[in-house]
């Protein structure tokens, strides 16, 4: 998991010609070897075939690099849909704790020798979501990278260059300094417990019915012409965890909204997805995010979170757990960094 | 909305779709050969990389270590340390983290002295990510490297200036 | 290998095959997990398991300030990004009772409508990778419309610096202001696009693979679409004529004459027509911008110094929605009185649309299935969040 | 010795097809690449990327082979090389000029179908043996697929055999010094298409590439295989559609015969042309689905196959 920095280097010896030499005491063998190996590494970089796999935004820029414009062909970069077949993954886009471990699989399946180019500052590092429950900070806590492209996303051009470096090492057969997560250890600490900031009131507006009227007052107004579901949420007051419903007539032009106001102690109210089928995935990711218990509910499990997660993140006293996830304070970090290249 | 289709347009649609294709197998391929050819860059890029630059008559460095680009960046990447002699403020350090850089260009429409620019190169990838962290020494050789993208931050807080008088009577 | 045969392939749930597809599948667009139970090839039942791009955006906006907000969500809805700043601009000057200037508007709109464009093309090229594979004419298809999209992000280079990134949209009005001669370039992309998109037409509405692919597969009826909640091409696909842009204006879309094209049987061949006659509409609002793009500022704020912090009335929400290439996308912003919102939710076309997936997927086929997906183009940053 | 002629002879054939089978592949990136107006493979060896089949083929040689922990060992070794195999065997009965034939037959083109219809036995072992439901799916699809498709390409190729009254390749021929078979009227031009259809379908090709279908079953029957039995299947697959041009050529246009330039040549430019275009197919048109893919053998090619064949029957008993 995400959790376990990657101390193992992954790569096996290509061919194992290495050992070959030691065995074979003919002169001039040695030269031989080389050679091979050589030609062996000119082909490894001549013919990267990427897994086609894409997670965000810099996805998108690296299909628009395969695509004619800017033909990855060129290099002999062809895309192969099964991991087996692939020599490259490309991560482009943000991993998230719940995509964490198949990135890991996929990486696990690819024959050695394998290579791996963070795209992107999601990738690299997480970006701006790098503080949030969800994301970790930096696929290199996953698997070992050996290209870092920068960009948001990275332009086509920056792909393509990261492919020239790319090739440029494993050219040069330089064992790759992959990121190591033990040195920067120290730093990462448990995330800041946030101080419970002083309860301050929030006036409320909007239409307040009781949770005991929510499914008559939904099923009456879907029967006066308010059928489309628009959203439903919940907002964490300090007082209160309220629940928003928004409804729209389209033949109207007209929207209603309505809130239901809960214990924070105990947030539990009917399900109205027997009553608005698009009810179901909203109500369940206001259980993900806010706890609110819908009591009917015909599937009622997280939707957005994997299943074993603790807390309900958007509530505002949610604390986030460390043992998932590193928290990584920047300047720290970088101050550990600036002390590791001193001391060389 | 489609009728069904007859059997001839059915043989006319098939050999359309080949048409199509075929007509590209004579065309000059769209492709830009990166490493050898490049695509013009516009004047208004920001994809690239930053520099800090410098005064052209004097040679000081512009940033005066006001904290503003540090206060607005959204991925908080930046930091400023801020020193004071000869009657200015000085960025003692100045450190831009491109491993989180999202390219939102806040910092250079914010800076007051156009101090921070974007430039119309690429960062190189690298191998070690620690290299993407560009403090105050990089940041200023990369002036040299590339040039500077159209926006700046005066530049930028002109356009924005709402209009004194209206034009129109 | 030893063992029972039948026990290695088989589940023993009564002879339904549980195929997993995704998140890493070539035709899911992106992260989606998809569980389906086969008998034969045919999908008996599916559970979809969305999350795996969740990265708290919601939670994020309560920790950053108004003014830094908007190039985030850019990277919510990657395909059309300005239509997130866009829908977070226009409830957050619902808040704090700011207007932006009429020119302000009238460039908005004309980066969401050239984004309108580019994703389309992207929905289209993705659409026939999944009916082609990638070593077919769906490549070919697939690369044709991306080809034709690079002219599109050309010019969202040239104007705002990044290809589609573009954080256009700020409080108040907008970054950018167009350059010279940037209308010949709009009316010379416009021209190119429409020859290609006729093209596209002529190859793909007669082409009998097509027809047999998409039509009478993955039926919406207008009821189930309006109970889930969807919107955009997969709802006007079913006949209901709906459109923030024309039922409820923003940013000046009144000022605009364009049409709404509406499909009359809610399939997957349906949704590709709406989308498809939707990219010649853009192109003429586009033009109709440019044509009629009135002089005066960008931006009725001060210039953007973190000093002037926006701090909306305390208790304030407002919902704002805009017409995002994918559907209704809207922001539900709550202030508590400082700089940043106190609570911010995503109204997100794409979850509503997704939703439909274990309504419809059922009886169809497993080529089906991966056609319909790709009819509802869900963009995975904007379903998680 | 007629042994060691022999072998000399194979070896050299078996040599020659490999080299082109590589470059066939490079000729098809290149082919497709122009079609979507890109450039296809051109860094690798420059200009125009010659050195990149070497580079795949060199590439693939070195990479880990990995066999799944629980696949079935035996089959999932031994699939990729039938294909192979299988796919070479045909050469063997293909003249190459107009007296040049490895092993000449007087059931030539019967057995040539024969050889061609094994393929499936590796297809769907190779997706058993995997162990893996998308394989499982792909080998499904296509042992029907191709069971299926044999009906109508044999039908179709018994037109030209009927004409030329052998199913001798030099028979077929010699029979088409006066015209080719392809522009013998309405019965010549059905049967090509039919059987070009078929035969698409047979060696799983654009727009009946089901069982590779990469949207739907990422990469088909050899989603397990990496490494040198992938590119065995890749081998295969490609030795397989040079061979089905070449018997094209040979059967509908003549093979070596045309005017001027040896027959050697016309061959080689016929099967050709015949490649590109099948690929010119391939990148121009979408998948169909299993059920249509079915039924338009079903109802459509099967029935006309046989009308075809009762037509020529009947004009070359009428005509005897």
């Amino acid at each position: 998991m995400g959790t376990q920095p990657i101390d193992e280097d992954k790569k096996k010896p290509r061919l194992g010609l290495e050992e070959l030499g030691d065995l074979i005491r003919v002169p001039g063998a040695n030269i031989f070897l080389t050679s091979t190996k050589k030609i062996f590494s000119w082909a490894e970089k001549s013919s990267l075939w990427p897994l086609t796999f894409g997670l965000a935004c810099c996805a998108i820029e690296m299909m628009a690099t395969f695509a004619s414009r800017f033909d990855l062909d060129r290099f002999g970069v062809i895309t192969r849909a099964s991991p087996r077949q692939a020599d490259l993954i490309i991560i482009a886009g943000t991993v998230t704790v719940k995509m964490a471990e198949r990135i890991r699989k996929l990486y696990v399946q690819m024959p050695s020798p394998k290579w791996v180019i963070a795209a992107g500052s999601c990738a690299i590092s997480g970006d701006h979501y790098r503080h949030i429950y969800s994301v970790v900070p930096g696929v290199d806590w996953v698997i070992p990278v050996d290209v870092y492209v920068a960009g948001c996303p990275p332009t086509p051009e920056a792909f393509m260059d990261g492919i020239i470096k790319l090739q440029e090492i494993i050219s040069s057969e330089a064992t790759n300094p992959h990121f190591n997560v033990a040195a920067i250890k120290s730093v990462i600490q448990d995330a800041p417990n946030e101080k419970p900031k002083k309860k301050q009131e929030i006036p409320k507006t909007g239409d307040y019915i009781s949770p005991d009227e929510l499914t008559s007052h939904a099923s009456d107004l879907k029967d006066s012409g308010f059928d489309y579901l628009t959203y439903i949420t919940a907002v964490d007051y300090p007082d209160t965890l309220d629940v928003i419903y928004e409804v729209r007539s389209i033949e109207k032009n007209e929207d209603r909204s309505w809130k239901v106001s809960l214990d924070h102690s105990n947030p539990a109210l009917p399900s109205i997805s027997s009553i608005f089928k698009g009810a179901n995935w909203h109500e369940r990711e206001a259980y993900d995010l806010f706890g609110v218990k819908f009591t009917d509910h015909p599937d009622p499990r997280r939707i957005l979170l994997p299943e074993d997660w603790s807390g309900h993140p958007l509530r505002k006293d949610y604390a986030m757990d460390t043992s998932r996830l590193p928290y990584r304070p920047v300047r720290k970090e970088y101050e550990a960094w600036k002390e590791m290249l001193k001391k060389g | 909305m489609p009728k069904k289709v007859s059997k001839i347009r059915l043989i006319q649609a098939i050999i359309f779709s080949l048409w199509v294709t075929f007509k590209n197998l004579f065309r000059k391929p769209v492709t830009v050969q990166y490493p050898l050819e490049k695509r013009p860059i516009p004047d208004r890029w920001r994809a690239g990389t930053f520099a800090l630059t410098t005064d052209k008559e004097t040679g000081d460095e512009n940033c005066i270590g006001c904290k503003l680009c540090e206060r607005i960046c959204p991925s908080d990447i930046i930091i400023v340390e801020l020193e004071k002699h000869s009657g200015r403020g000085w960025a003692k350090t100045f450190i831009l983290d491109l491993q989180a850089c999202i390219q939102c260009e806040l910092c250079v429409q914010v800076c007051p002295t156009d101090a921070i620019v974007m430039l119309r190169g690429l960062a190189t990838p690298v191998a070690n990510r620690q290299d993407y962290i560009l403090d105050k020494e990089k940041l200023m050789e990369n002036e040299k490297l590339f040039e500077a993208a159209w926006a700046a931050g005066l530049k930028l807080q002109k356009l924005h200036e709402p209009k004194q008088t209206e034009v129109k009577s | 290998m030893e063992g029972n045969v039948e026990e290695r392939v088989i589940e023993r749930d009564f002879g339904e095959l549980a195929l997993n597809m995704g998140p890493q599948h070539p035709s899911t667009h992106g992260v989606f997990r998809l569980k389906l139970h086969l008998r034969g090839e045919t999908v008996v039942s599916v559970v979809p398991d969305i999350g795996y791009l969740h990265r708290g955006v919601e939670k994020l906006s309560e920790t950053l300030d108004y003014d830094m907000l908007p190039p985030i969500y850019e990277r919510d809805d990657y395909l059309s990004p300005t239509a997130n700043s866009l829908a977070f601009v226009l409830a957050v000057e619902k808040l704090a009772d700011k207007e932006p200037t009429k020119r302000a508007n009238y460039l908005r709109v004309l980066t969401a409508e050239l984004q309108r464009v580019s994703s389309h093309l992207v929905a289209i090229g993705t659409f026939g990778l999944d009916l082609g594979g990638s070593m077919g004419g769906g490549a070919t298809l697939f690369l044709y419309c991306f080809r034709d999209r690079e002219k599109v992000l050309d010019l969202m280079e040239s104007l705002t610096g990044t290809r589609f990134h573009t954080n256009m949209n700020q409080i108040g009005g907008v970054r950018y202001d167009v350059y010279p001669n940037f209308d010949k370039d709009v009316l010379k992309l416009k021209d190119y696009l429409e020859k290609q998109v006729n093209e596209y037409r002529t190859v793909l509405e007669t082409n009998p693979i097509f027809l047999e692919r998409t039509r009478d597969v993955g039926i919406v009826t207008p009821e189930l679409a309006k109970e889930v909640g969807a919107s955009g091409p997969v709802l006007r696909a079913t006949g209901v004529s709906y459109d923030i842009r024309k039922n409820k204006p923003y940013s000046s879309y009144e000022d605009f004459d364009f049409n709404l094209p509406v499909g009359t049987r809610g399939d997957v061949f349906d949704r590709y027509l709406v989308r498809i006659m939707e990219i010649s509409e853009s192109l003429s609002i586009v033009t109709q911008v440019i044509e009629g793009l009135p002089e005066g500022p960008i931006n009725s704020r001060k210039p953007l110094k973190s000093a002037l912090l926006l701090k909306p009335p305390k208790g304030a929400e407002a919902y704002a929605a805009v017409e995002s290439p994918r559907g209704e996308l809207g922001m539900y912003v709550l202030s508590d009185g400082s700089s940043k919102p106190y609570r911010l939710k995503i109204r997100s076309p794409s979850f509503s649309n997704i939703a439909l997936i274990p309504e419809i997927l059922p009886g169809h086929l497993i080529a089906d299935a991966v056609a319909i997906l790709g009819s509802l183009d869900p963009v995975f940053g904007d379903v998680d969040r | 010795m007629i042994y060691i002629q022999g072998l000399v002879q194979s070896a050299i054939l078996l040599g020659a097809i490999l080299g082109i089978v590589a470059y066939l592949t490079w000729l098809e990136r290149k082919f497709s690449g122009r079609l979507q107006s890109r450039v296809g493979p051109y860094l690798v060896g420059r200009p125009h990327g010659w050195l990149q089949p070497i580079a795949d083929g060199l590439k693939l040689i070195s990479k880990e082979d990995i066999t799944p922990s629980r696949a079935d060992r035996l089959l999932f070794n031994l699939a990729p090389a039938w294909i192979v195999v299988v796919s070479l065997l045909g050469f063997a009965f293909l003249p190459l000029t107009a007296n040049w034939v490895l092993v000449n037959m007087d059931l030539g083109l019967l057995y040539f179908t024969a050889i061609g219809s094994l393929l499936v036995i590796g297809v769907f072992a190779a997706g058993w043996a995997s162990n893996n439901k998308y394989a499982l799916l792909s080998s499904l699809r296509s042992a029907a697929q191709i069971v299926a498709y044999e009906v109508p390409l044999l039908l179709s190729l018994l037109v030209p055999a009927i004409l030329a009254g052998s199913l001798d390749f030099k028979d077929i021929i010699e029979a088409q010094e006066s015209y080719w078979f392809i522009t013998f009227p309405v019965i010549g031009q059905i049967s090509f298409l039919i059987f070009l259809l078929a035969a698409l379908a047979e060696s799983n090709k654009m727009p009946f590439d089901l069982s590779e279908a990469e949207s739907e079953l990422i990469a088909g029957f050899n989603i397990e295989y990496s490494g040198m039995k992938f590119a065995y299947f890749y081998l295969g697959e490609y030795a397989h559609l040079m061979a089905v041009s070449l018997l094209v050529s040979i059967v509908f246009f003549g093979g070596p015969l045309g005017p001027l330039l040896p027959g050697g040549l016309w061959i080689a430019i016929k099967t050709l042309a015949v490649f590109l275009g099948i690929l010119w197919i391939r990148w121009s048109f979408l998948r169909i689905r299993i059920d249509q893919l079915m039924m338009l053998n079903w109802k459509i090619l099967t029935p006309i196959s046989f009308i075809n064949l009762l037509l020529a029957g009947l004009w070359v008993s009428l005509n005897l």
